[in-house]
């Protein structure tokens, strides 16, 4: 095992590494920004490195000054967390170049799940079944309205070189696909330096869910089972759930294996997870993989009590697989929450500021994330995940009410500080998320009742006003800070 | 977005941090010194100062660290020669995390010297970070009170290099 | 279920039960005294009583109070906690006369296993092994010699009445068996207005073994696996784990199957604890039953996935009991750590104050059971526990590893105030304790170390004059607020 | 046990809730009175008091409850007749959890009318407790100047049953 490790991000997750590492006797270096020093890593890890200023590409995506600070301090390796640096290929390399192990897989591997279209044709050799559509970059716009037509509207426009949800939108028929495409190229080339876009058929109302997997340097490989992720609003998961909910046994299975088949094929190493849509009749396509620790991999963790970040660092460190998949065992429901400081009544528009209260949840199986403490000062600089709530229980049912539970005792409070906490709450009384038959439309549709809400703490406004309404949800999840929201 | 309300939470935090302060070391107050354009939070107490209470455990996480500012919200502009560090003395801060150098190579005279009278755009010092030599050059006019780095020491983002008296 | 429930204690088991109720659907009734108004459980109760002043003879151990309030406010049920009112047979009687369920066993069984005397009798019938000793009532000074003289030094000499450590003295010599004899004869008049003693062979350097069983009304029961509860310091226990460590499957079987009987053998209802001492070479001897719900509990929970406190709730709702023995499963291991407002430099005196700062730790498979929040006034009234943290691994050397880091993150300040945190760190150092060879004259030893301390926060201070060094803790540990504890 | 430190951390536990309260009620302060006696906060604002934000979940555990005292450190004596429940008046409380009675049955004439001067150890009313009827017998002598709860209505330990204007 390593005896130092950097941790090269902030937020719950740069805690969740911290308290990983010294559970294995890892010592610690966080590094931080000037808008950081008062954070819970800072106190948590044996060394901290002041990296840079709040902007995160002068700080944690600063792949300069995190390397400096590795050198200075004597870490042997390097844990990207999620966001900022995780899937940067060129960072993994530059660790290399300079004796750090980059905890996540080959850099050649990360490039090629960063390429849409290389991942789709790497998958679709390994066998796994792909949305409709363009598998290799479209040349021009009348190959994309070739394709179109042939697989049938709506379809989705991508940025090859996208991900976590940006860069794409939908055409819900023919007449507007030349504009979307030329949108889509625009946007694409202005937020990855990249235009090259390609199409799939677009499923309304699928499921999003995930697998977990993980993979040592040796060619072993596990998957520890499906994740749930379709409560989205615009690309952001808000609830995840593992296993997901209402699908036969049969099919979370085929997709679980389809997923390693995927990451052993491409000698995938470390802790990976491979999303899939699956529609009404329980089919599966592969849409991406993402070569990282997740934000709501808790839920994992307590349906399969393995620890993935303790994972993450052995399998980094050369240890062989510690377990085969006939070891691993899934019990019960695990439900994860997000509360983010953002306020659900005005679109979820950040809502930094000073927290005067700040009291998670405690009790029996309730698992708090979170940087957060009484008097923290939540800053305008990073993305507003603020803690994740996770609770697990035998049966769906009665996770459930254990979320219920769990939320109803969360209390923050600050000047200006609102959260997403009673939108959560209206998530979890909803009948149609009760019963698991739910989708990627349901946020949508919570956002806008048609009635007035059952048993909510804060009544919804009158006229919903701060609804921005604008529809075209897609079903790709972010799952990272937004590197360059800096003021 | 340095929006009122966030300038508000920052001067919220030094009070708290001062009121921190003052309850977890003993002694005497003659002063406070709370401001906000650099996040400075300043107290004196009267006579020796008197340890910590050993109850009073020192890697609360809340707690003000035990030097430097508690925050710096504006992102530095090019202008590198600030206050930054020590409440009221005028430093000259590393722009970057690396190793300084008081001299172009070793054995070479240094740059500057305590006492030196520097004018605007002279170079004070080297940081080197992955291989690269970043010339590091003063803001402001001002005679060198303190050269506050040993050369080839690590220095951190934001770290007080010189110690300035502003001319 | 019941609609309603009167939760009749105060504290940390206050908030857990409040949180099983709000979990299945019941509206919670919080009793508080004058010093307890702004306690966690009345914020968290749907209703709550002001029942009495500090004192706890006049208001959480005020049966009148305490009925009155359910009659008040329309609740089914009393959930005693522990500790009070919860192994008070006429209490439970009274409940039954007002129309109330009490959440426990029968008056009859209660009243049973609170006299030793009978306890060990009613044991005996149902085949458990017992202590060498008097299983009746000592007739007088002769008999006691004549019992240990047969069964040979050193023997204790305990209270029938008594229970949770108190009323108990060990003899270690003939000499000094008449004194020890009329002394405890004294306390146990004193302390539970019945003189009556009795006199087990004592064993040194056992360890402290209690099973978990769940019973219904209908005459099914399973046992929920051991807990070692040897850490003790006076009677008072300050680590728990389970499973007991370092004993054979067979023993551990052996001991829960002994558990079971001796609970079905009573008709015994609701949640117990059988307690047993377990010599070196794995012999095992019955000491005595607790009828209600302990401290400890979330051990068990943590390795079985199963909620006791809702099983409690489902039990006396009379639902019939909801798992087979064959389908209790138990995973890894768990451990607690009870984190008192303590001074271990001092001899554990209670250091009552407001909390400036408490911040308990998170993050995977760490569990947090507490009525502290930053801010709260830790009164002088009441038993100083302030949290109980609990973790669990899969194995037990990175359950250790985990509570180690989950104490480290533990951040309790205030005036005055000192906490068991730095103790329980040096237990978890201990060689013996790692290796799970510990028993319960751990805790003495560690009060007084030969040599330097090794990697713990604060140091032993030099003289070690606070320990008072008084010998003889017995292997009986209390588990209860002491009700008389009050200025 | 009432030690000093006991003693400060309820002046600490007053100020914080003082400081909570002014947080959570806007408007311009006028007074802040914090005693330690039996434990009251009081505050006073200029002009019309605002309503609390709605953005202050009202259920804070530390929030002060919306009525009576903080915290009433010392047991009650076998005098009941204390200013409970509001600063600085006088009021006569239930020792018990029970059902207040005005009379000795339905129907009678109640112990006390408003406006009634009464001695110490009359009988103000019954609260009814395990079947049996307590008489509450007034400590010191005043007027009633309210009746505080209706006939037959449960009340809490501690609850001010009559106020009083001390003679």
């Amino acid at each position: 095992m390593f005896e130092k490790v950097l941790i090269a991000n902030r937020g719950e997750i740069a805690v969740r590494v911290a308290r990983a590492c010294r559970e294995l006797g890892v010592r610690t270096v966080a590094v931080y920004s000037t808008a950081d020093s008062d954070s819970a890593v800072v106190r948590l890890a044996d060394e901290a490195v002041r990296i840079g200023p709040p902007a995160s590409r002068h700080s944690y995506a600063n792949a300069a000054a995190i390397v400096e600070a590795a050198r200075q301090t004597g870490a042997q390796a390097i844990h990207p967390g999620y966001g900022f640096l995780s899937e940067d290929a060129d960072f993994a390399e530059v660790c290399a170049d300079n004796g750090l192990v980059f905890i996540g897989p080959d850099p050649e591997v990360v490039r090629a799940f960063g390429d849409k279209s290389r991942a789709r044709a790497l998958m679709r050799g390994a066998g796994l079944p792909l949305a409709a559509g363009s598998v290799e970059t479209l040349p021009n716009v009348a190959t994309a309205q070739a394709v179109a037509d042939e697989i049938g509207y709506p379809v989705i426009i991508k940025s090859v070189a996208g991900g976590g949800g940006r860069g794409m939108e939908i055409v819900r028929s023919p007449s507007g696909l030349v504009e979307v495409y030329a949108r889509t190229q625009l946007a694409a080339q202005a937020l990855f330096g990249d235009n090259r876009v390609y199409l799939e058929r677009y499923l309304v109302n699928a499921r999003h869910v995930e697998v977990q997997v993980l993979c040592d340097s040796y060619g072993n490989g596990v998957h520890l089972g499906t994740r749930d992720c379709s409560v989205q609003r615009r690309h952001q998961k808000l609830v995840e759930e593992g296993p997901a909910p209402a699908l036969s046994a049969c099919t979370l299975d085929a997709i679980a294996d389809a997923a390693l088949r995927g990451a052993l094929a491409v000698g995938y190493r470390g802790a990976g997870t491979f999303e899939f849509l699956v529609d009404d009749a329980e089919g599966f396509r592969f849409i991406e993989a993402n070569c990282r620790i997740q934000v709501e991999h808790p839920v994992t963790e307590m349906i399969s009590g393995i620890d993935l970040v303790h994972e993450q660092l052995h399998i980094a460190a050369g240890v062989p697989l510690r377990m085969r998949q006939d070891e691993v065992r899934l019990h019960g429901t695990a439900i994860e929450c997000r509360v983010n400081v953002e306020d659900p009544d005005r679109g979820f528009a950040p809502t930094p500021g000073r927290l005067d209260r700040f009291l998670p949840p405690g009790g029996p199986f309730t698992r708090v994330d979170t940087h957060g403490y009484p008097g923290y000062l939540v800053g305008p600089y990073y993305d507003s995940l603020l803690a994740k709530v996770i609770v697990w229980a035998p049966d769906r049912d009665l996770a459930l009410y254990r979320m219920e539970r769990a939320l109803h005792e969360f209390d923050v409070a600050g000047p200006g500080v609102r959260t997403t906490i009673p939108f959560l709450r209206r998530i979890l009384d909803d009948a149609a998320f009760r019963k698991g038959r739910y989708s990627t439309g349901l946020v949508e549709r919570l956002m806008d009742p048609p009635g007035p809400p059952h048993r909510s703490d804060r009544p919804h406004p009158p006229g919903g006003a701060d609804n921005p309404g604008t529809p075209g949800a897609s079903e790709l999840a972010a799952d990272q800070p937004t590197p360059g929201r800096t003021p | 977005m340095s929006t009122p309300n966030y300038e508000d939470g920052v001067l919220a935090v030094l009070r708290q941090q001062a009121r921190l302060l003052v309850a977890e070391v003993a002694g005497p107050l003659r002063r406070i010194q709370i401001r906000r354009g650099d996040a400075v939070v300043e107290i004196e107490w009267h006579g020796e100062r008197r340890a910590a209470e050993p109850a009073e455990p020192a890697a609360a996480w809340w707690a003000a660290p035990p030097s430097g500012p508690a925050a710096a919200p504006e992102p530095p502009g090019p202008d590198v020669s600030r206050p930054v560090g020590e409440a009221g003395k005028h430093s000259i801060v590393s722009p970057m995390v690396g190793t300084f150098y008081r001299a172009a190579e070793p054995g070479a005279t240094p740059f500057v010297t305590v006492g030196d009278l520097i004018e605007p755009g002279r170079v004070i010092g080297v940081v080197e970070a992955m291989k690269l030599m970043n010339e590091i050059t003063a803001g402001h006019a001002g005679r060198v009170l303190d050269v506050l780095v040993d050369d080839g020491q690590p220095v951190e983002f934001g770290q007080a290099l010189i110690a300035l008296d502003p001319a």
